[in-house]
């Protein structure tokens, strides 16, 4: 399988603090990857990096799309990121709070539609058909992730795990190949949990997207991924299955005192 | 939540429809009785005679304005004890400006829409040049008693305009003239309050020394008016080594400049304008303000009326009077003797009579050439000696 | 209603503000002539407004309180009543008429000078439209606005005296000369955020007014431009009763293309990039909008708005100095906007026509004018934060698919 | 060298009045994140009452460095009164709506109280009587510097060592600092937030009354429009220094004065206001949170 994104020796220092540690990782064409580690680890470092929020000390990022060739993500601005085919979720749940569940994800569609000022305020036909198609696939996208309940609510009103779940959608609407979550599961409770299990799956089969994922819920984390990769100290200390990795000694040595849930 | 807000947008509709209607509607009835009775157009006894009075009242140049209120309100309250004008009250509208062109053209149209007969202002030439347009269609004359810009009187484009302060180029010429051949000078220093008086006034003053071979402009700044410390520019006064400074702006600034300059024990001769001949000044800048020159017009403190009309205003007001006191005090009588003298309100009667009439003011027997300047204010350099502005002998 | 402990607070209150206004109130020295005036009764009336009014504060903080609890619990009817009342067409329609018979009729019903003053109020809806794109919709704190308004009057006004441009050409000249100062001004400073914008914004401000203050040669200086002549028509010599309406009438007109303009963007691709990136800059970007870029677009784009009134302004003036640009107007500019509620049309309007009418008929109280107008504005923030048209911003409204996605006007 | 040392001064002159006025703004913002429009209008209120006690006590007799004392304490009393009702009155009950209406507010504030001087006292200028004594070791430098500017920079000094002390050493130090960074959460931890915002408020307006006070001694006058100036000065001058960190207000304050002084001085005083300013845009584009602020990088 093709790799869509790769990552090599990406470190990144904080004054003094190094927070990542000459990284590698690489997710290929329709894998669900976890990155997991205990907290600290730098694993939304990570995300930031490679999201263009942070500018990292030293590696390098690539993206591969399908069609067409690769692109250096080192020194491209976070909507360049996310113009290349790669969109992200946050950690700390990032929506656009005053704006309803629609225009959420019609946001999302921003990156892919050109009208421009003279196009809003003369309406072309062109421009007409183009709102009404970023409504109808905004409205579709809500029902891809069941949130069409909610679509005239203004986000902040949604419960918390409608919340997560129209970041992701809000995210897909950018049509990314590949999507990263940043704990997609915390808070919420095991019956919301194992509806994204679904969802994140569905996601992956039928968007063909590739998924790349931070998550604490070790018991997610394992059901759903294909490979795993562990850091620590911002640094990588294993990579594998979810049963290598399982079984991994410095995996178990880094969680020693935590909890795992598998 | 629905009530309150309901309450709220009807109280405020009712708010603005009430406003509308405060001003709007007498204004109407007004024009409706004028169309039935055309007789009524004749002034009649009891009709008052509408003095507007136009200029800062508030914001940071009040203090220029609000003189000429007081001004204002003090000769009228005079003249109505005294019977009016043949009979007829006279009444004083206050309208503020602000000193802002924009609204100084609201504050114009409001005079004329409450029937203003004549007006006393604006404070600011800006403001004046902007309302005088206005003035000027519906036939009122406006005497300012403090805008000094020389484009108002020398342009033509402004014939209901009157003052009773100097242009800026008179002063000027008449500060320079004084530095040069009576003081000698030859080094001098300009500074200005980067307004449109003290600049205005500072511009001609370093246009007439270049033009003199006498005399060279040794410093030429614009001083930030309202700062908290002018060391920096004295200093630089200083070290331009200049003989004089003449300034072109306010006492506030003046005051602040003379104590910095003496505090730093610099005797450099200060030569100012109208807006810091001025008791204030004195007052504010004490001790320090002693030897300063200052032009203004002639004998105001040996003229019975001046010291009648700051008197009054002391005892009414409990303070002295500010900046342009006795201009304002001076175009108020002005006006009212026009009237008076013609018995009409009427534009060209008016400004005829304005022309040919003297008329005894604060400032002198004064009347005005047809440009709108006055003639009979005799301009004079004073010098502050013993707490006091003394006439210096050209 | 009125138990002992409220009186006994009310006393206090009464009491703390005898005491607070005692020195400023009640003792006038006089520096220059040594004497004290003591205006003991001036104390007793501040006792007892300060008694009253305790109660009546008492009063409306309570209920803004109720207000706030119901809203909390989530009553239906949330909506406020303006726009439903615009909703259903019962109202909206003979409202629309009647309005439309006001605007039409009033130069020839009322007199001149209110004429003046609704074409300043006009002046400053379209401003503050203007200023609403940078503030309301895209979260830009901008203090300097009123550097853009003395570009386009300054524009107008100098290629009047140096080249005789007329007014007709000088509205888009104005236009075009502020959106590119807006975007000359905004490239370096757009990646401030908040108040850090917002000073600087200022200090771009004072520097264009002080620039006009002292290059003479350049601006004429604190003596500013003179017989800048009026808008024309055809040719036509007009009298000033029938400039002014004319002035009017363009003036409504220019206000009804900018609210136009102004909802279009709002509703549009653009309009939405601007609201999301006042929500959450980074959010906005990881979505792949350009923060630039948008913030960019709306910073000129509302400077365009602010040349436009800037040339109109020197035409009505007639005349016009650096005093008219100062950090107050821009203040005056904001005020519009958030007092009417942010980021919503109407509320700018209502807002333009409450800040600059009232000063005006607050005339009738000549010197308590400007301490009155401050009082109003406290109160108004007090007792209505939100603006007075508030949480009114239009939303895309799902219709299901097929249809046209309606919006739930404001 | 001479007069480098002279501009030097007039530039520490300048920057120990904005420190003394930025103080307050930078405490404020810090903690409740309000530029204080109305600020300005405190420290000309400051100002005023220390004029009418001046002027009381004088006319009954007295002539003595206790008249000054007096008079500075007095009008911070009175100032740090004002502060504390304008909070209460026009910011507190606006906690929790957006920011910018709370700045609205204190707009209207500062007009109000701009006219409610001006209508209860005089629109004229008043002299005001220095009464701070001329210390004879300035004798032989009076030329250069007076006591009265020595005054101010000790007292900025003071002011400045005082809150350090305040904001490091006392409970209240740490209360404010506490809800400066996470309000919500110094509430959860027992802080009574409504407590520590007045305390702000009247820390911040005696400082401001203070300078009042030494300032119009300086220049001589005052009169009702005082404030507003040198309130924006200050203000910007804060936000050079990074707005919300005190160290940062006096730096910035210095060095806005010394920039005006030295601008002034060397080059001309007509941009000195321009000069400024561009000298605010150039230091926030490099440091965008100004010379001591924490740039604060979003926590993602």
């Amino acid at each position: 399988m093709k790799a869509v994104l790769e990552v090599s020796q990406l470190t990144m220092d904080f004054g003094g603090l190094r927070a990542l540690d000459h990284i590698d990782l690489e997710v290929r064409e329709g894998e669900i990857v976890a990155l997991i580690g205990p907290n600290g680890a730098g694993k939304t470092t990570f995300f930031n990096c490679i999201t263009g929020i942070y500018t990292p000390t030293d590696g390098n990022m690539q993206l591969m799309p399908a069609q067409g060739a690769p692109v250096r993500l080192n020194g491209l601005k976070p909507n360049k990121v996310t113009e290349n085919g790669m969109a992200r979720t946050f950690q700390n749940i990032r929506l656009f709070q005053n704006m309803t569940v629609l225009e959420n994800v019609m946001i999302g569609r921003h990156c892919r539609l050109h009208s421009g000022i003279p196009g809003a305020v003369f309406r072309p036909p062109a421009n007409r058909r183009e709102e009404k198609q970023i409504v109808e696939d905004s409205y579709r996208m809500l029902e891809k992730i069941g949130l069409t309940g909610y679509v005239n609510e203004f986000a902040k009103n949604l419960p918390y795990g409608a919340q997560r779940r129209l970041e992701i959608a809000r995210a897909l609407a950018t049509e990314p190949f590949i999507l990263l979550l940043d704990e997609p599961a915390a808070g919420m409770n095991a019956q919301e949990t194992k509806e994204l299990d679904d969802l994140i799956v569905r996601i992956r089969d039928q968007e063909q997207v590739s998924i790349l994922l931070i998550e604490h819920d070790m018991k997610l984390v394992m059901s759903l991924s294909d490979r795993i990769y562990v850091v620590d100290y911002g640094k990588r200390i294993a990579e594998g299955n979810p049963e290598a990795i399982k079984n991994d000694p410095a995996v178990i040595k880094a969680y020693l005192g935590e909890e795992i849930d598998a | 939540m629905k009530k309150p807000i309901g309450r709220f947008i009807v109280l405020l509709v009712a708010l603005a429809m009430a406003g509308l209607m405060l001003y709007g509607c007498p204004q109407q009835e007004e024009k409706k009785a004028e169309t039935a009775a055309p007789a009524a157009s004749a002034p009649m006894a009891a009709e008052p005679i509408k003095l507007g009075v136009a200029g800062a009242h508030s914001g940071d140049l009040a203090s220029y304005g609000i003189p000429s209120v007081r001004a204002a309100q003090l000769v009228v309250k005079q003249r109505n004890a005294m019977n009016g004008i043949s009979g007829r009250q006279i009444e004083v509208l206050v309208e503020d400006d602000v000193c802002k062109p924009e609204v100084a053209t609201n504050t114009a149209t409001k005079l004329v829409t409450d029937k203003a007969d004549v007006v006393v202002g604006h404070i600011c030439s800006g403001a004046t040049k902007a309302a005088l347009g206005i003035y000027k269609e519906s036939g009122i004359i406006a005497m300012s008693p403090s805008a000094t810009n020389p484009a108002l009187t020398q342009s033509g484009d402004y014939p209901n305009f009157y003052r009773t302060i100097a242009s800026d180029d008179a002063q000027a010429r008449l500060q320079v003239d004084f530095a040069l051949d009576k003081l000698g000078l030859t080094k001098l220093a300009v500074l200005h309050d980067k307004g449109d008086y003290g600049k205005g006034l500072a511009e001609f003053a370093k246009g007439f020394l270049e033009a003199d071979s006498r005399a060279e402009v040794v410093l030429y700044e614009g001083i930030t008016p309202g700062a908290v410390d002018y060391s920096a520019v004295v200093q630089k006064v200083k070290r331009s080594n200049a003989e004089a400074v003449i300034f072109g702006g306010y006492h506030p600034e003046a005051s602040k400049i003379v104590q910095q300059m003496r505090k730093k024990g610099m005797e450099t001769i200060f030569i100012s304008d109208d807006g810091v001949k001025d008791v204030t000044f004195i007052k504010v800048a004490g001790e320090y303000a002693e030897g300063v020159y200052a032009t203004g017009p002639v004998d105001t403190s040996k003229n019975p009326i001046a010291v009648e009309a700051i008197e009054a205003h002391k005892k009414e007001f409990g303070e002295d009077p500010g900046a342009f006191y006795l201009n304002a005090y001076a175009a108020t009588q002005a006006l009212l003797n026009a009237i008076e003298k013609s018995g009409s309100t009427e534009f060209d009667v008016l400004k005829k009579t304005l022309q040919s009439e003297w008329v005894a003011t604060p400032l002198g027997i004064i009347k005005f050439d047809e440009r709108g300047d006055a003639i009979g204010v005799g301009f004079a350099v004073y010098q502050v000696q013993g707490g006091m502005f003394a006439t210096i002998e050209m | 209603m009125m138990t002992l402990q409220e009186i006994k607070k009310s006393l206090f209150t009464s009491l703390w503000f005898m005491f607070l206004t005692f020195p400023i109130m009640v003792i006038k020295v006089n520096t220059i002539e040594k004497t004290i005036e003591w205006r003991w009764e001036r104390m007793a009336a501040v006792g007892l407004g300060a008694f009253v009014l305790s109660f009546v504060w008492r009063y409306l903080i309570q209920r803004k309180e109720a207000g706030k609890k119901r809203a909390e619990v989530g009553s239906e009817d949330n909506v406020p009543l303006i726009p439903r009342l615009m909703s259903d067409r019962r109202f909206y329609m003979p409202g629309l008429m009647a309005t439309i018979v006001m605007v039409v009729a009033f130069p020839f019903v009322f007199s001149l000078y209110q004429t003046n003053v609704m074409i300043t109020a006009l002046i400053y809806v379209v401003v503050g439209l203007g200023l609403n794109i940078v503030v309301g919709l895209a979260g830009l704190l901008d203090l300097g606005y009123v550097a853009f308004y003395a570009v386009g009057a300054y524009s107008y006004a100098l290629l009047n005296v140096h080249y005789g441009v007329t007014f007709w050409m000088a509205l888009p000249i104005g236009a075009a000369l502020a959106f590119l100062f807006g975007i000359l001004l905004g490239f370096p400073v757009l990646r401030l955020r908040g108040d850090y914008l917002a000073i600087v914004t200022l200090g771009f401000g004072e520097i264009i007014r002080l620039v006009l203050e002292n290059w003479n040669e350049f601006s004429f200086g604190p003596s500013g431009i003179a017989n800048i002549p009026k808008p024309g028509l055809f040719g036509l010599d007009l009298s000033l009763q029938q400039s002014t309406t004319f002035i009017y009438f363009l003036m409504i007109g220019l206000a009804l293309m900018t609210i136009f303009v102004v909802r279009r963007l709002q509703d549009s691709r653009i309009g939405r990039a601007w609201i999301a990136l006042r929500e959450d800059e980074v959010a906005c970007q990881a979505m792949g909008i350009d923060k630039t870029r948008t913030k960019l677009s709306a910073f000129a784009l509302g400077a365009t708005w602010a040349g436009m009134g800037g040339v109109v302004f020197a035409a009505k003036t007639t005349f016009i100095n650096p005093t008219s640009f100062t950090i107050w107007e821009s203040i005056i500019i904001l005020c519009v906007v958030v007092l009417g509620g942010m980021g919503s049309i109407l509320g700018v309007i209502v807002g333009a026509l409450i800040l600059i009418l009232l000063p005006e008929y607050l005339r009738a109280f000549s010197e308590f004018r400007m301490l009155i107008f401050g009082v109003i504005l406290v109160m108004m923030m007090v007792f209505r934060p939100g603006g007075i048209i508030s949480d009114v911003r239009r939303t895309y409204k799902f219709e299901g698919l097929g249809n046209k996605a309606e919006n739930r006007g404001e | 060298m001479d007069y480098f040392l002279e501009l030097f001064l007039g530039g520490l002159t300048r920057g120990s009045i904005y420190a003394l006025i930025a103080l307050g703004y930078t405490m404020v913002y810090g903690i409740i994140e309000l530029i204080n429009f109305a600020h300005g209008e405190i420290y000309m209120i400051g100002a005023f009452t220390g004029l009418i006690v001046i002027s009381v006590l004088t006319l009954l007799g007295w002539n003595t460095v206790a008249v000054i004392v007096i008079a500075a304490l007095v009008a911070m009393i009175y100032s740090a009164a004002y502060g504390y009702t304008i909070e209460k009155i026009a910011y507190k009950p606006l906690r929790g709506s957006q920011r910018l209406s709370a700045l609205i507010s204190a707009i209207g504030m500062s007009l109000f109280l701009q006219n409610y001087v001006l209508l209860a006292q005089t629109s004229n200028f008043l002299p005001y009587p220095n009464l701070i004594p001329e210390f004879t070791f300035v004798k032989p430098i009076e030329h250069i510097v007076r006591s009265t500017e020595i005054v101010i920079y000790i007292a900025t000094a003071l002011v400045m060592v005082g809150l350090t002390v305040l904001i490091k050493f006392t409970r209240m130090g740490k209360a404010m600092r506490a809800v400066a960074q996470d309000r919500d959460m110094a509430m959860l931890v027992g802080v009574d937030v409504n407590r520590v915002i007045s305390f702000t408020f009247i820390i911040g307006s005696s400082i401001a009354a203070l300078g009042g006070v030494l300032v119009a001694s300086h220049i001589g006058q005052v009169n009702y429009y005082v404030g507003f100036i040198a309130g924006i000065k200050a203000f910007v001058a804060a936000v050079l220094g990074g707005i919300g960190s005190m160290p940062g207000a006096v730096l910035g304050s210095l060095v806005l004065g010394w920039t005006e002084s030295f601008f002034t001085g060397y080059i001309s005083s007509d941009y000195e206001d321009v000069f400024a300013f561009i000298f605010l845009v150039l230091i926030l584009i490099f440091r965008p949170a100004g010379i001591l602020g924490r740039s604060q990088t979003d926590k993602v």
